[in-house]
């Protein structure tokens, strides 16, 4: 299969403003570029507060860039805005949200969420009921306990796989699965990723995986994006990049692999004072290098 | 946490203290309110409106006393003072008596307070229209000699209403302080003297030097806390509670519970309280229909004052007579056969009677009566938000109106727009009472109801109604200037009562009473009807009416 | 965080400056005139009142053009002096003030924080304890239902007319002077206590009731319902529960500061209580222009620098505010 | 079986009707209402005029007693009901309607100027007291009355329902459900009724209960202090009037508590029903 680029993101800048008067600026991410290639799995890592989670939402165009472009099958979709236009997008770019509890609406019953997708890519479809169970049944829900309940009423891990079973219910080319399994237990994490990766290859569905998690991103993916502090500093393939990591930042994330596997705190989550100092010296000592291609399919930010 | 609460709140008590520790003994303390509605800030005499009550009075003192009762004028810092001529009147002043400062007190002081009101422009500066002279003719005495026609009524008034300044210490002031210092350390020659002070409360001591110890007496409160009691329900329950000696306020219900408690009142039964003041309504006689006498005689008739004395008043005031008059200074020149004849009483028959025979009928059909020329006609009366008994009695009269066809609503602005409006004239009719207090002479009671000044843009002085009549105004003003022993006088206080009664510019409608209640756990021996020792009445500038005598007839309880 | 606090201040400034713009306007646009009123009962001389009133008039600075009259208002205030009162003439207003508001932070200050702490002590033991939530709640509702004057006038009923326990009035007893004593302390207290309880008790019932909709609100929040998967004590769920639920609790204070003020004024007045409410309303009724000014002055620097202490402990405690960023829709 | 399919329907409003709290806060808050609206049609006197002798307790005669004047207790009761039901209501809407828009737009506008503004304008209300306002009022109305008040009340009210209306459209902006829905190309019109309207309607109504009840103690604050309406009659004045007339001391008490506390039962009802509304609405309140 050749290498079809399905997504294209150039230059994307994002700037936070806290206000006009005397508001503070926040640079969330910084001249970010990359490719997503068709039915491939890219995970873009990253700890929190990087910036990944905002790239995803500009993908999704629940953000407006501050700078950049977008283009989806060659087709810049920066500045798309009708109606029609987004539902076509939509039909075919589609997200699971990181946070499964606030991803349904309190008021409502979860079925809301696939009445939604019928009702506006899928109007013409008579056997919704079946479609429903058997993309319920693939994310091992039982469609009987499920349907008719209250959010509140659900687990996180039950929530979040419902919004899979969602997504697998559109044949969407690009999937924005941000933290995907962070809410599963064991047994249906392997199965969900499996499942995942099945997809891509059966459909050609590229997903673009956000994660913190270095291992899954390993496990699954073809391409890695590595986030800090809103600049892309490593791209390219997963192999190379984990075999030979270059910014110290990637140096210094696959030290502390081991630990990564366990259970994150997010919340203690600080980088060490070492790292941010060796970031410093490693941009002073190659400035003017700029972005630059290591090997063949591997590009290191060098210099800020 | 919560120590730390205790250091803050011990830090502030410090904040609080002042030098001395100290507490007044219960029994030699009388506690009384009704006078003081703030704390404490001027003891000024010479702004008597804005005073501390008890600076004139208790600090200060007057050339007489007058004893509302008995109409009889008590020598004060004057043993004597008399006509010598028509044009000359000279007093005889006290010997011994200092200034608590140890000075003594001499005729420059007297002297030396009228002059000051010659040069200063102070709120007795007009005596001087009508005054030649004032010099002191010994230490003891003092000539006062008067122009062509001295102001012989309003001269009775100002001889117990004009405290005494210590030359030593008002000469030494700029005429700038004279209105603005608060004089926070009052020297005065009167059996008290300022002790302390509280946000709530002023504090009166005996002075023990007072001259008049040995004269009529010495007070017997070593102290005097007046205390502020912001509303009469506080008031009544601290009378419960037997911590407030004497109370001044109007206190619904005392009538009802005043044996339960113990409470001491003037009168045993009906009225309970001695009047104070004449209570009027006061109809714009330059609008509509109020222009007409016939108009304003028959609102007179269809007014029940009897249901608002008992229902609002619950007895404690009584009906005021056609005239206003009241108390024995005013009665001795109340004539009776004006009354009957040029009188009213409630009567809503003649009310509609001559209300018909002047053409005030219903010609619209709407129910109400219009004026003579048909058109509609609606009233409103005003008194002050807030003042609940007034509220409560103009609802009624509204009501006695509206029952003879006539469309008039009670209504009641905030006390600063009533007084906007009755002063620039854009009212119907008011209930007033603010210069009708009780005095040696009806000219003072006249002259605020009839005043004459009235052509400036506001009227201020008295006369709401701005009822116009040169004869009356002179009248008064022939009063004024005559003496009560002078031939023709009791003529004359009978045509200004027949001319206000048949022109009824304002209606009397009660006496306001001079509300005191007492109780007996630390004093007794009040002054009441069966033993009229003096006048229990605290408000400010009233304390020479007999407030000073009752001090001096309390006895302790224990 | 520099940034924020600047930024902050700035908007403090404005609105000060606009509070105390109307402020200084409120008084002057009332209809009548306060020399007048100061004189109205006065029964004096013929035509004497007339001379006075110039002078007076004059000597207020009531006679220039209004806009002179502000800006002086302005340079007078930067010298801290507020001007005479003319109900009170001729104390400064400041001396009026600077004496009364000790009372009202006596009253003021240890019921607003008591009954912060004891309401959010109680509101949360009702918000996990069900069964005792079923009394308490009512109680709490009805606490914080009362009007302030009527919940004092039924104290005063109750504790001191029927059961005489306490005076109903003034601050201290009539025969005592302020002295640092025992007696006087205790006679302070024993005046003190009614009003206290009065605004201690309806404000109570308020903050136990946020507390506990906070406190059940949080323990089925997603947070608990995580930190219960991961097998946290159920009293570690609810001390955090507690600290997230104090949170709004911090806010209620800087905005309800506004209503306890008029609370406690209606307090004062109905148990005589010498504090600024009470001065305030006879300011109001004296429409004395630089009494009302100074009152107003104060309560709205004190509401000022209470939102203003509320912003701040609220920046050092709850880091998100630091960064509101905006979305887009 | 019409039935249950209704109430799948209507789900909240059977949880609400089968709410204790809202069932007995409604049950009050309907009965005192109901006094409000029926009883001056069965009051046998006007609540100005002398009924019958001072000083009656409740009877037969006068079911609420007379007054020290003799006024019937029990119609000037339901007519000042009358009044703070309308206080209630004008003032409370106003309130709850200025304090929705400008809190919904700065939320919706965050960031930006008008946000900032917005937020300056309130904080400025936030520290001027109503009381302040109120006497500018009387500067220009000859006469207060009562709805003069309620709309004055309303307008010095509403600063705090446009903060929390604020930072609760700005949350729920940032849902994941409202970006759910836009991924799912959901109608905008259907994004701001069911996501953002829905979730903030119930919190709303919540806040028009707050404001009507803060309404209604204002009112009632500022009679007691001579700052209420000067004409008409109000709960409120005639608390007042029972206080200044010593009704307390007098041992009057019916006078001066029944009043009271009809107003604050109708207050309590109204908390009752506001905290099971909240159960209603929050769903996960409701198995609590």
């Amino acid at each position: 299969m050749e290498n079809k680029c399905i997504m294209q993101v150039e230059h994307l800048t994002k700037v936070f403003t806290s206000g006009i008067i005397a508001g503070e600026k926040t640079v969330a991410v910084k001249d970010v570029s990359f490719k997503m290639d068709q039915g491939k799995v890219i995970s873009l890592i990253g700890e929190s507060g990087s910036g990944k989670t905002t790239i995803g939402r500009i993908i999704l165009k629940l953000l407006k860039p501050t700078e950049g472009k977008l283009y989806y099958n060659g087709e810049d979709i920066t500045n798309i805005n009708s109606k029609q236009e987004k539902k076509e997008y939509y039909k075919k770019v589609q997200a699971i949200f990181q946070d499964p509890f606030s991803s349904f609406n309190p008021l409502f019953r979860i079925d809301r969420i696939f009445n939604m997708v019928f009702s506006s890519f899928m109007k013409d479809v008579k056997d919704r009921k079946t479609l429903i169970e058997q993309s319920l049944e693939s994310v091992n829900l039982n469609p009987k306990r499920i349907l008719n309940k209250f959010p509140h009423q659900l687990s996180g891990g039950q929530l979040q796989r419902l919004l899979i079973a969602r997504a697998l219910l559109l044949d969407v080319d690009i999937l924005i699965a941000d933290e995907l399994i962070s809410m599963l237990d064991a047994s249906t994490r392997i199965g969900v990723l499996n499942l995942l990766v099945e997809l891509c290859k059966k459909n050609g569905m590229t997903v673009l995986f956000i994660t913190h998690d270095l291992n899954l991103g390993y496990y699954i993916s073809d391409t890695t994006l590595i986030m800090y502090k809103g600049r892309l500093v490593e791209r390219g393939d997963t192999k190379k990049i984990y075999k030979n990591p270059v910014h110290p930042y990637t140096k210094m994330l696959f030290e502390s692999v081991p630990e990564i596997g366990n259970k994150w705190d997010k919340e203690e989550l600080f980088l060490p004072e070492t790292v941010i100092q060796d970031v410093k010296k490693f941009y002073q000592t190659n400035s003017e290098q700029g972005f630059k291609e290591v090997e063949p399919d591997h590009m290191v930010l060098f210099s800020d | 946490m919560k120590i730390h609460w205790k250091v803050l709140l011990g830090v502030l008590l410090v904040l609080l203290v002042s030098t001395m520790a100290f507490s007044y003994e219960r029994n030699e303390t009388l506690v009384y309110g009704g006078g003081l509605w703030g704390a404490p800030t001027n003891w000024n005499p010479l702004t008597p409106w804005g005073e501390v009550t008890g600076t004139g009075g208790l600090v200060y003192e007057y050339l007489f006393h007058y004893y509302p009762l008995t109409d009889e004028y008590q020598p004060w810092l004057a043993v004597k003072g008399e006509w010598v001529t028509p044009k000359v009147y000279e007093v005889e002043l006290r010997k011994g008596v200092k200034w608590t400062d140890g000075k003594s007190f001499t005729a420059e002081d007297v002297v030396f307070t009228f002059e000051v009101a010659k040069n200063n422009a102070l709120h007795y500066s007009n005596v001087w229209e009508w005054i030649v002279s004032v010099e002191a003719v010994s230490p003891t005495k003092v000539k006062f000699v008067f122009g062509d026609e001295p102001h012989y009524q309003e001269w009775k008034n100002i001889i117990y209403d004009l405290r005494i300044l210590p030359k030593h210490i008002w000469a030494n002031m700029s005429p700038e302080e004279y209105l603005s210092t608060a004089n926070a350390n009052p020297v005065g020659t009167g059996p008290y003297m300022a002790d302390s002070t509280g946000q709530d409360r002023m504090v009166w001591v005996r002075n023990d030097n007072w001259w008049g110890n040995d004269v009529f007496g010495q007070p017997k409160p070593k102290y005097l806390v007046n205390l502020v009691v912001n509303s009469n329900n506080v008031a009544l329950g601290m009378l419960m509670k037997g911590e407030l000696d004497l109370s001044n306020y109007f206190i619904p219900g005392v009538p009802k519970i005043k044996d339960t408690f113990g409470l001491t009142t003037w009168y045993k039964g009906k009225p309970y309280m001695l009047s104070e003041n004449s209570a009027l309504l006061f109809l714009n006689t330059t609008k509509g229909a109020m222009k007409d006498a016939a108009f304003r005689k028959a609102l007179a008739f269809a007014i029940n004052p009897e249901i608002i004395v008992e229902r609002v008043f619950e007895n404690q005031v009584e009906v005021a007579n056609p005239t206003g008059l009241f108390g024995e200074g005013w009665m001795k020149y109340y004539d009776e056969t004006v009354a009957e004849a040029y009188g009213f009483s409630y009567d809503p028959t003649k009310a509609i009677e001559i209300l018909d025979e002047n053409g005030f009928v219903d010609v619209n059909g709407d129910g109400w009566r219009d004026d003579k020329n048909g058109n509609a006609m609606k009233f409103e009366i005003i008194v002050p938000n807030g003042w609940t008994d007034w509220m409560e009695s103009i609802k009624v009269i509204a009501n006695n109106f509206q029952a003879i066809g006539i469309n008039a609503v009670p209504s009641f602005p905030d006390y600063g727009i009533y007084m906007n409006r009755i002063q620039d004239g854009s009212f119907d009719m008011c209930i007033n009472n603010f210069a009708s207090s009780r005095s040696s002479t009806p000219f003072t009671y006249w002259n605020w109801v009839a005043t004459d000044e009235i052509d400036g843009k506001l009227v201020t002085d008295g006369n709401y109604s701005r009822y116009d009549d040169d004869e009356l105004f002179t009248l008064i003003d022939e009063f004024n200037r005559m003496q009560d022993t002078d031939k023709g006088i009791m003529e004359k206080a009978s045509e200004i009562q027949k001319k206000l009664l048949t022109a009824m510019p304002s209606i009397p409608l009660w006496y306001n009473g001079l509300w005191a209640q007492s109780t007996s756990n630390v004093w007794t021996n009040w002054a009441t009807e069966d033993n009229p020792t003096g006048y229990p009445c605290s408000w400010a500038g009233k304390m020479q009416f007999g407030f000073v005598e009752m001090l001096i007839e309390l006895e302790s309880a224990q | 965080m520099k940034k924020y606090l600047g930024k902050k201040i700035f908007i403090y400034l404005i609105t000060f400056f606009f509070a105390v713009t109307i402020d200084w306007a409120i008084p002057r646009f009332m209809p009548g005139d306060p020399i007048q009123m100061l004189l109205s009962r006065f029964q004096g001389m013929e035509g004497g009142r007339e001379i006075i009133q110039a002078q007076i008039t004059a000597s207020f600075g009531l006679d220039r053009p209004l806009l002179e009259q502000y800006f002086n208002f302005w340079v007078s205030l930067f010298k801290g002096d507020l001007g005479t009162s003319i109900y009170a003439f001729p104390k400064p207003v400041m001396d009026v003030i600077n004496q009364a508001i000790i009372f009202d932070i006596l009253l003021l200050v240890p019921s607003i924080l008591l009954s912060w702490i004891a309401g959010n002590k109680l509101g949360a033991f009702s918000g996990v304890n069900k069964k005792a939530d079923k009394y308490m709640m009512p109680f709490f509702y009805f606490l914080t239902s009362s009007p302030y004057f009527w919940f004092a006038v039924v104290v005063v009923f109750f504790f001191g007319v029927q059961l005489p326990w306490f005076p109903i009035s003034n601050a201290y007893s009539a025969t005592m002077r302020p002295a640092f004593t025992i007696d006087f302390i205790l006679d302070f207290l024993h005046h003190w206590f009614l009003p206290f309880l009065t605004l201690f008790l309806v404000q109570l019932g308020g903050w136990a009731i946020g507390m506990r909709n906070m406190i059940i609100y949080e323990m089925g929040s997603n947070y608990s319902k995580y930190m219960e998967s991961l097998g946290a004590s159920e009293k570690l769920i609810r001390k955090y529960a507690f600290r997230n639920g104090v949170l709004p609790q911090v806010t209620g204070l800087a905005i309800r500061l506004g209503n306890i003020i008029a609370g406690a004024l209606t307090t004062q007045i109905v148990f005589s209580y010498p504090g600024l409410g009470f001065i305030l309303l006879k300011a109001i009724q004296n429409q004395d222009y630089f009494l009302v000014q100074g009152c107003f002055l104060f309560i709205i620097i004190f509401v000022l620098l209470a939102n203003f202490t509320v912003d701040i402990i609220y920046m050092f405690i709850d880091p998100r505010v630091r960064f509101s960023y905006s979305g887009e829709v | 079986m019409a039935k249950s399919e209704f109430w799948k329907k209507h789900e909240n409003l059977y949880f609400a009707v089968t709410n204790g709290k809202v069932i007995f806060g409604l049950i009050v808050f309907m009965s005192i209402l109901a006094l409000a609206i029926f009883g001056p049609m069965f009051a046998k006197y006007d609540y100005d005029e002398f009924a019958g002798p001072g000083y009656m307790p409740p009877s037969k005669e006068f079911w609420f007693g007379t007054t020290l004047m003799g006024k019937d207790v029990f119609t000037r009761v339901v007519f000042g009901l009358r009044s703070t039901f309308l206080v209630g209501f004008v003032g409370g809407t106003i309130a709850t309607f200025v304090g929705l828009i400008i809190g919904f737009l700065a939320g919706y506008y965050s960031g930006k100027l008008a946000d900032e503004t917005l937020m300056m304008i309130t904080n400025i209300f936030l520290v001027i007291p109503t009381l302040a306002l109120l006497i500018i009022l009387s500067a220009y109305l000859p006469y207060r009355g009562i709805l003069s008040q309620s709309v004055i009340i309303g307008l010095t009210a509403w600063t705090w329902t446009a903060r929390a209306v604020r930072s609760q459209t700005l949350s729920l902006k940032n849902q994941e459900f409202v970006n759910l829905s836009r991924i799912s190309a959901a109608p905008v019109t259907k994004i701001i009724a069911e996501d953002i309207a829905a979730n903030m309607f119930s919190y709303v109504f919540m806040v028009y209960i707050i404001q009507f009840t803060g309404t209604i103690l204002a009112a009632v604050s500022l009679e007691f202090l001579g700052l209420g309406p000067t004409q008409g009659i109000s709960l409120g004045l005639v608390m007042q009037n029972a206080v200044n007339w010593n009704a307390i001391q007098l041992g009057l008490w019916w006078w001066a508590i029944i009043p009271g506390l009809l107003l604050t039962i109708l207050i309590v009802s109204l908390y009752f029903i506001n905290t099971g509304l909240d159960e209603v609405f929050n769903p996960r309140l409701r198995e609590m």
